[in-house]
């Protein structure tokens, strides 16, 4: 089996990787590209800790093939902050302690930043149902809840 | 005034005390000296739970009530 | 462990057609590969080859018009079908079921025909596709052939797909006027696959007194999506009042071949069989006879 | 002016920029140059003798650099209750014989995980299979297989708790109940897997960064088992994804990767996959439960009886603990004046139970609140009175175990009768429950047999007056970090910005047994807040000269001002008089020492929280599907220093506890996990989280640093009893047996029909 070209697009930095067809775009992520802030929690595809945006829309890392990332543009959570300006919903992670072990926290976040994009307004409901995937085991998840409505209210504009 | 352990030598305030130790620790020496004395050590320990009124830990005190030198 | 394979990547259905013929059983199918993967890593599925049609662009539509009714490409994901406002208008019960499949991750990169091949009997789309008497259109490089979802499932995990073959795209009618269908799984986590799920669609008949057409079907009941037609039968020219609701959904969950697994007893499949099924026909019928 | 400038005010995690940056490094982030990969064969039998290991095809796979088994190691049976011999019984990579799906026999290192992966079918072990036993209740039987040598009929740990009279009491009871219950396991699925990475150099040392929630124990029990000088093991541990009581306790992939890593001299990362986390590490003690209770009519309680069966596993583990706190927690927090634990602790060949947060006292309080519900409702008192009447209080004696001081259990009881009578009727097939419970803040008994003191910290204050604190104590997620920063900042009279706190090294950080029993507030907490009054200290000394007060204890640090209490605007800048200081000796640099060991503080704790929790639940009649409406919290954790870390543990605890109580269970068959991955393992989403409301009753507990007290565990306690009891309450039916899942409740509501049919 043969290493395959891809090229891909990560937080705003473009890379041109030999590659085997196998490797999950997780394990390009991390391995490759040193971007570890993007996690793996199972091998099943069921805790969502690998989730990273792929054309603006929130995948799991672990259950995309690095190869149909080809061409793609990708953000994860070290492409979240504007340098040292963190992005409003990191601020408000902050401010609302949603985050404990911090190990589903770049999930978390990737998912909720598809969400805002998606909806401007989005109500508990959707943003229960929009980390519904994202397992985390020590916050009991309404800190988090509490901390994207804020964002989604308008309490953190973009600092320039 | 005391019971001393005859086996690891700890005091204890009354033989309930010293028995629980002896069956809290569990080790063989404990066991083997609670067998030696024609008592079984896990018996005991049944039939503390199978029956009312603590009679495990009570026959073993008993024991220890002969047994077990007291000091002041 | 992934075992390593030849990454084959299909832009055209030719190209695929002709892939699946040179590879034969030596070949597998990735589009959002939300199942395909897992089983890959777990080795309980190493192909040689695997050919990618994620971005099989030809696959990729939702069209609908008054006659032909409603045809999904193959590579459509789901998040695509829950936000398509043709669907919304025309088939809200297939939004509600997209939207409680799995979550969004899962929507987002995962694709209708992907589900569909997958042949998991607790799977969402096989139930209300059948319901809405639904059908598929596969291909491969000699033939065309459309087959009614309700012969598409063969067992667990196997589907009527023969070597070499592709689904193509999925098939449902116009919804006939004065019906309504009606869909739920029954969870304990949202969004987790059904421990049963059930799909009702009743037809009444002009002065909406009376049931015309009915199709109840089960889901992760049996090893695959299947009808209950005893039921069925038992609705069909009666008004399900109580007394019929309870015989309907006895007859229902009688019909029923559930498993017993770590989830739930086969007898407790049952009884959410028979609980689901009373509810969704009570439901289906109000909005039958409210529907024009 | 406010009592406290930093403590109780909404402060910002201090590891916080770093998670949310994705920078935080853990040590399943940690690669090294010339990092190998390691994997580890386990046995796929509960009970069997080791025959032979060949391991040749595996050494002769290309990329494959070392095989080891039970042969490389030096047979030591090791286990965390260092001072007792017979408790210490488990090998890690067994030499002849294996107790339990999962029991590691061999490990492979290799150039990458695939190739490890590979290398692991390759090896060779022939096994004969012995008869296995699972249940405790079969296990004790005579002619049972017997999994150790030295516990006959597998009796692994008793504990014998009494006071009172309680036969004497029984007899006066007007009424007694006796029920059975089954408590369940659970698995603590902490994010990051256990992992670790181990170098060995030349130097003999050797190094491994790891998952931890205790660098201490692991580098004392790695340097006994691999004889190695304690101090020639370095443990780093910076960042942990999660502990719950999984991480404190010497592991396959620390013990693995140091082995074969020693055979190398190059580093070894060890992995768990989430499969191996479930399978083969710890999870909580199942408990089979029987509970006598006598109490009079007006509901005062006289008596109760309880023993426990536990299902071991395999070995001892943290075992011991657990059997003898979940004695200690079944009487608690009420007051009986007579009680009498026994509880068995039972080997089996599955994988070891051991600590999870709680330690015992949520199977305790499932069984104990469920009980009192039944009680009061047959002698028709209220639940909130009849906890009331019992309730523990300021300066009770438990006999010969505790005393307690500070207790708010009144107070929240009324709390949480307020908010109960707000949400006035409810709906049809709802039902509110409620559970009192309380626990500890650390423990005392040294079993670990540690010479050093329980918790210690270090404080340097440089000369531009930032402050190096460092500690032992370990931050898996808890928030440590920042109560301890809080806490030496209040003390010290400065900001939370001016501390930098060093943590998770066993090279630059002094000892603290580690983050495990609601330890951290209240003792490292006591051991920072000492060492920051000693450096303060030696700052006023130089500042007196300065301010001439009329005597030096006129002097306090408040907002980085050094000043005279009685005229706060007479003083001097805390950075100038660090900057004199240090002139003023010889250019040294501040230094201060604090420590913490509890003395004479009775057998458990030396201090304890209290709480009382109310869940709100809907029960479907047609399903028997629970879902979780409410959960309001009433919390008595002394002064609360980190208010955001409160509420993080409080509603992380909820989510744990109720998965406990009704989706989360380990179902095996002759010892083998069935679920044993996320998709079957069955843990509350976002979309399963009811509303969560707490109350803080505050107190002071004269034990704890500025009077706080454990506000981690406990709390896991309530949620499975008050959720029973709102199923209690919503449908009339207890059920004894955890989890609560919906098909149990369905069957149990089908019962209730046929038999009322019968009766009409």
């Amino acid at each position: 089996m043969e290493k395959q070209l891809v090229r891909i697009k990560v937080n705003s930095e473009y890379y041109e990787l030999y590659i085997k067809p196998k490797k999950l775009l997780v394990e390009v992520l991390r391995d490759e590209l040193g971007l570890t802030g993007t996690k793996r929690g199972c091998n099943t595809g069921a805790c969502c800790a690998c989730t990273v945006l792929l054309d603006g829309i929130a995948v799991k890392s672990c259950s995309v093939l690095a190869v149909q990332a080809d061409g793609s543009e990708i953000t994860t959570v070290e492409g979240l902050a504007d340098r040292a300006n963190l992005a409003p919903l990191q601020r408000s992670f902050l401010d609302h302690g949603a985050y404990q072990c911090g190990f589903c926290t770049s999930g978390m976040l990737m998912s909720a930043t598809a969400l805002l994009s998606e909806k401007l307004s989005p109500t508990k409901e959707d943003i229960r149902e929009s980390i519904h995937g994202n397992l985390c085991r020590c916050t009991g998840y309404n800190s988090i809840i509490r901390a994207i409505a804020a964002v989604a209210e308008g309490k953190y504009k973009e600092q320039k | 005034m005391g019971y001393k352990c005859p086996v690891c030598e700890k005091t204890w305030l009354d033989t309930m005390e010293l028995a629980r130790h002896m069956f809290g620790t569990g080790d063989q020496a404990h066991k083997d000296w609670v067998n030696s004395k024609g008592l079984n050590f896990v018996e005991l320990l049944l039939i503390q739970t199978m029956e009312p009124g603590n009679k495990g830990y009570k026959t073993l005190a008993e024991l220890l009530e002969k047994e077990a030198e007291k000091v002041d | 462990m992934i075992r390593n394979f030849e990454y084959l990547r299909a832009d055209t259905i030719k190209d695929t057609l002709n892939l699946l013929e040179e590879h034969k059983e030596d070949c597998k199918i990735i589009c959002g590969g939300q199942s395909l993967l897992i089983l890959m890593r777990q080795g309980l599925v190493a192909p040689k080859n695997l050919i990618d049609i994620k971005r099989l662009k030809e696959l990729n539509y939702i069209n609908f018009d008054k006659k032909g009714g409603l045809r999904i490409g193959t590579t459509t994901t789901h998040r695509e079908i829950e936000k398509s406002s043709l669907i919304k208008d025309h088939y809200p019960v297939l939004v509600d079921m997209e939207k409680n499949l799995a979550s969004v991750q899962t929507r987002n990169w995962g694709t209708i025909g992907g589900n569909l091949a997958h042949g998991d009997p607790a799977g969402d789309p096989g139930p209300v596709l059948i319901s809405l008497n639904g059908a598929v259109k596969i291909a491969n490089k000699e033939r065309e052939r459309n087959i009614p979802l309700e012969e598409f499932f063969v067992d667990y995990f196997e589907t009527v797909l023969e070597e070499a073959e592709l689904l193509l795209e999925v098939q449902v009618p116009v919804i006939p006027p004065r019906t309504a269908v009606a869909y739920e799984k029954f969870n304990i986590i949202k969004n987790d696959q059904g421990i049963v799920s059930v799909a009702v669609s009743i037809t009444t008949d002009d002065d909406g007194v009376r049931c015309k057409e009915a199709r109840i079907v089960l889901g992760a009941a049996a090893s695959t999506p299947v009808r209950a037609k005893g039921a069925e039968q038992m609705l069909i020219g009666k008004k399900p009042d109580a007394r019929i609701l309870d015989k309907i959904s006895d007859k229902a969950s009688e019909e029923a071949d559930p498993v017993d697994d770590i989830h739930a007893t086969e007898e407790y499949r049952r009884r959410l069989v028979k609980a689901l099924t009373k509810k969704l026909v009570k439901k289906a019928w109000e909005q039958a006879r409210k529907s024009p | 002016m406010k009592k406290y400038k930093v403590i109780n005010t909404h402060i910002h995690n201090i590891d916080g920029i770093a998670k949310v940056t994705g920078r935080a490094k853990y040590t399943f982030d940690i690669t090294l140059p010339q990092m190998l990969h390691g994997k580890i064969l386990r046995s796929p039998y509960p009970h069997a003798k080791i025959l032979t290991i060949d391991t040749s095809r595996a050494e002769a796979l290309a990329g494959v650099k070392a095989v080891v088994t039970g042969k490389d190691t030096l047979g030591i049976k090791q286990g965390i209750w260092r001072r007792y011999k017979e408790l210490c019984d488990e090998e890690i990579l067994a030499r002849s014989k294996v107790r339990y799906i999962g029991e590691p026999v061999a490990a492979v290192a290799a150039v990458d995980e695939d190739t490890a992966e590979e290398a692991m079918d390759l090896i060779e072990v022939e096994y004969k299979a012995l008869p296995g036993v699972f249940e405790p209740l079969e296990a004790i039987k005579e002619g049972a297989p017997q999994l150790h040598e030295h516990a006959e009929r597998n009796i692994n740990v008793t504990r014998h708790i009494e006071w009172g009279d309680v036969d004497e009491a029984f007899k006066k009871a007007d009424f007694i109940r006796e029920d059975w219950f089954r408590c369940s396991s659970q698995a603590h699925v902490c994010m990051e897997t256990h992992c670790a990475v181990a170098s060995y150099t030349p130097e003999g040392k050797l190094t491994v960064w790891t998952s931890t929630q205790s660098h201490y124990y692991i580098q004392v029990l790695l340097a006994g088992i691999l004889g190695l000088r304690e101090n020639d093991v370095r443990v780093i541990s910076r960042y942990t994804g999660g502990g719950f009581g999984s991480k404190f306790e010497l592991d396959s992939a620390q013990f693995c990767s140091s082995l074969l890593s020693m055979k190398l001299s190059k580093p070894v990362k060890i992995v768990l996959s989430r499969e191996e986390e479930f399978m083969a590490t710890k999870r909580r003690t199942p408990m089979f439960y029987y509970v006598r209770s006598g109490v009079r009519k007006d509901g005062t309680f006289l008596a109760k009886e309880a023993r426990a069966f536990t299902e071991g596993g395999a070995y001892t583990a943290m075992g011991a603990t657990a059997l003898y706190l979940t004695g200690f927690f079944q009487a608690f927090p009420y007051v009986w004046p007579n009680y009498r634990y026994d509880g068995y602790r039972v080997y089996t060949n599955a994988a070891p139970t051991s600590a999870m947060r709680g330690f015992g006292a949520p199977q305790a309080a499932f069984c104990s609140e469920t009980q009192i519900d039944l009680i009061a409702d047959e002698l028709g008192i209220n639940p909130i009175e009849i906890r009331r009447k019992n309730a523990m209080y300021p300066g009770y004696e438990v006999p010969g175990q505790a005393t307690i001081q500070s207790c708010g259990l009144t107070q929240c009881l009324d709390k949480v009768e307020k908010w109960i009578k707000k949400r006035g009727k409810l709906p049809p097939h709802r039902g509110i429950g409620i559970a009192a419970y309380g626990f500890m803040s650390g423990g005392i008994f040294n079993w670990f047999d540690t010479p050093y003191a329980f918790s210690s910290a270090v404080i340097k204050i440089n000369i531009d007056g930032k402050v190096d604190l460092y500690v032992g104590s370990q931050d898996m997620g808890q928030g440590s970090n920042t109560t301890l920063a809080m806490i030496c900042a209040e003390e010290l009279g400065v900001r939370v910005e001016d501390i930098c706190l060093h943590m998770g090294d066993t090279e630059t950080c002094p000892v603290d047994l580690g983050a495990w029993g609601s330890r951290e507030t209240l003792m490292q907490g006591n051991a920072v807040k000492m060492a920051a009054a000693e450096a303060k200290q030696q700052l006023i000394e130089f500042a007196a000269a300065k301010l001439a007060p009329n005597i030096v204890y006129d002097l306090d640090i408040k907002d980085c001002w050094v000043h005279l209490i009685a005229r706060p605007e007479r003083g001097i800048s805390y950075f100038d008089i660090v900057k004199e200081a240090i002139r003023g000796r010889e250019g040294q640099p501040i230094l201060a020492r604090g420590h913490y060991t509890p003395h004479r503080k009775g057998m458990i704790s030396p201090a304890y929280s209290f709480g009382v929790q109310a869940v709100e639940a809907k029960v479907c009649p047609d399903t028997g599907k629970i879902t979780l409406v409410n959960c309001v919290t009433a919390h008595d954790c002394g002064q609360v220093i980190n208010p955001l870390g409160v509420q993080g543990q409080l509603e992380g605890a909820i989510a744990m506890a109720a998965g406990y109580g009704f989706t989360e269970d380990l179902p095996m068959d002759e010892g083998k996990i069935l679920n044993p991955n996320l998709v079957d393992y069955k843990i509350l989403r976002a979309t399963e989280m009811p509303e969560t409301n707490v109350v803080e009753v505050e107190t002071y507990e004269p034990e704890g640093p500025f009077g706080a007290k454990e506000a981690g565990e406990g709390l896991t306690n309530p949620t499975a009893g008050a959720l029973g009891n709102a199923v209690y309450h919503a449908t009339g039916l207890s059920i004894k047996d955890l989890p609560i899942t919906s098909e149990k409740v369905l069957q149990a509501l089908q019962e209730k029909k046929a038999k009322k049919s019968k009766i009409s």
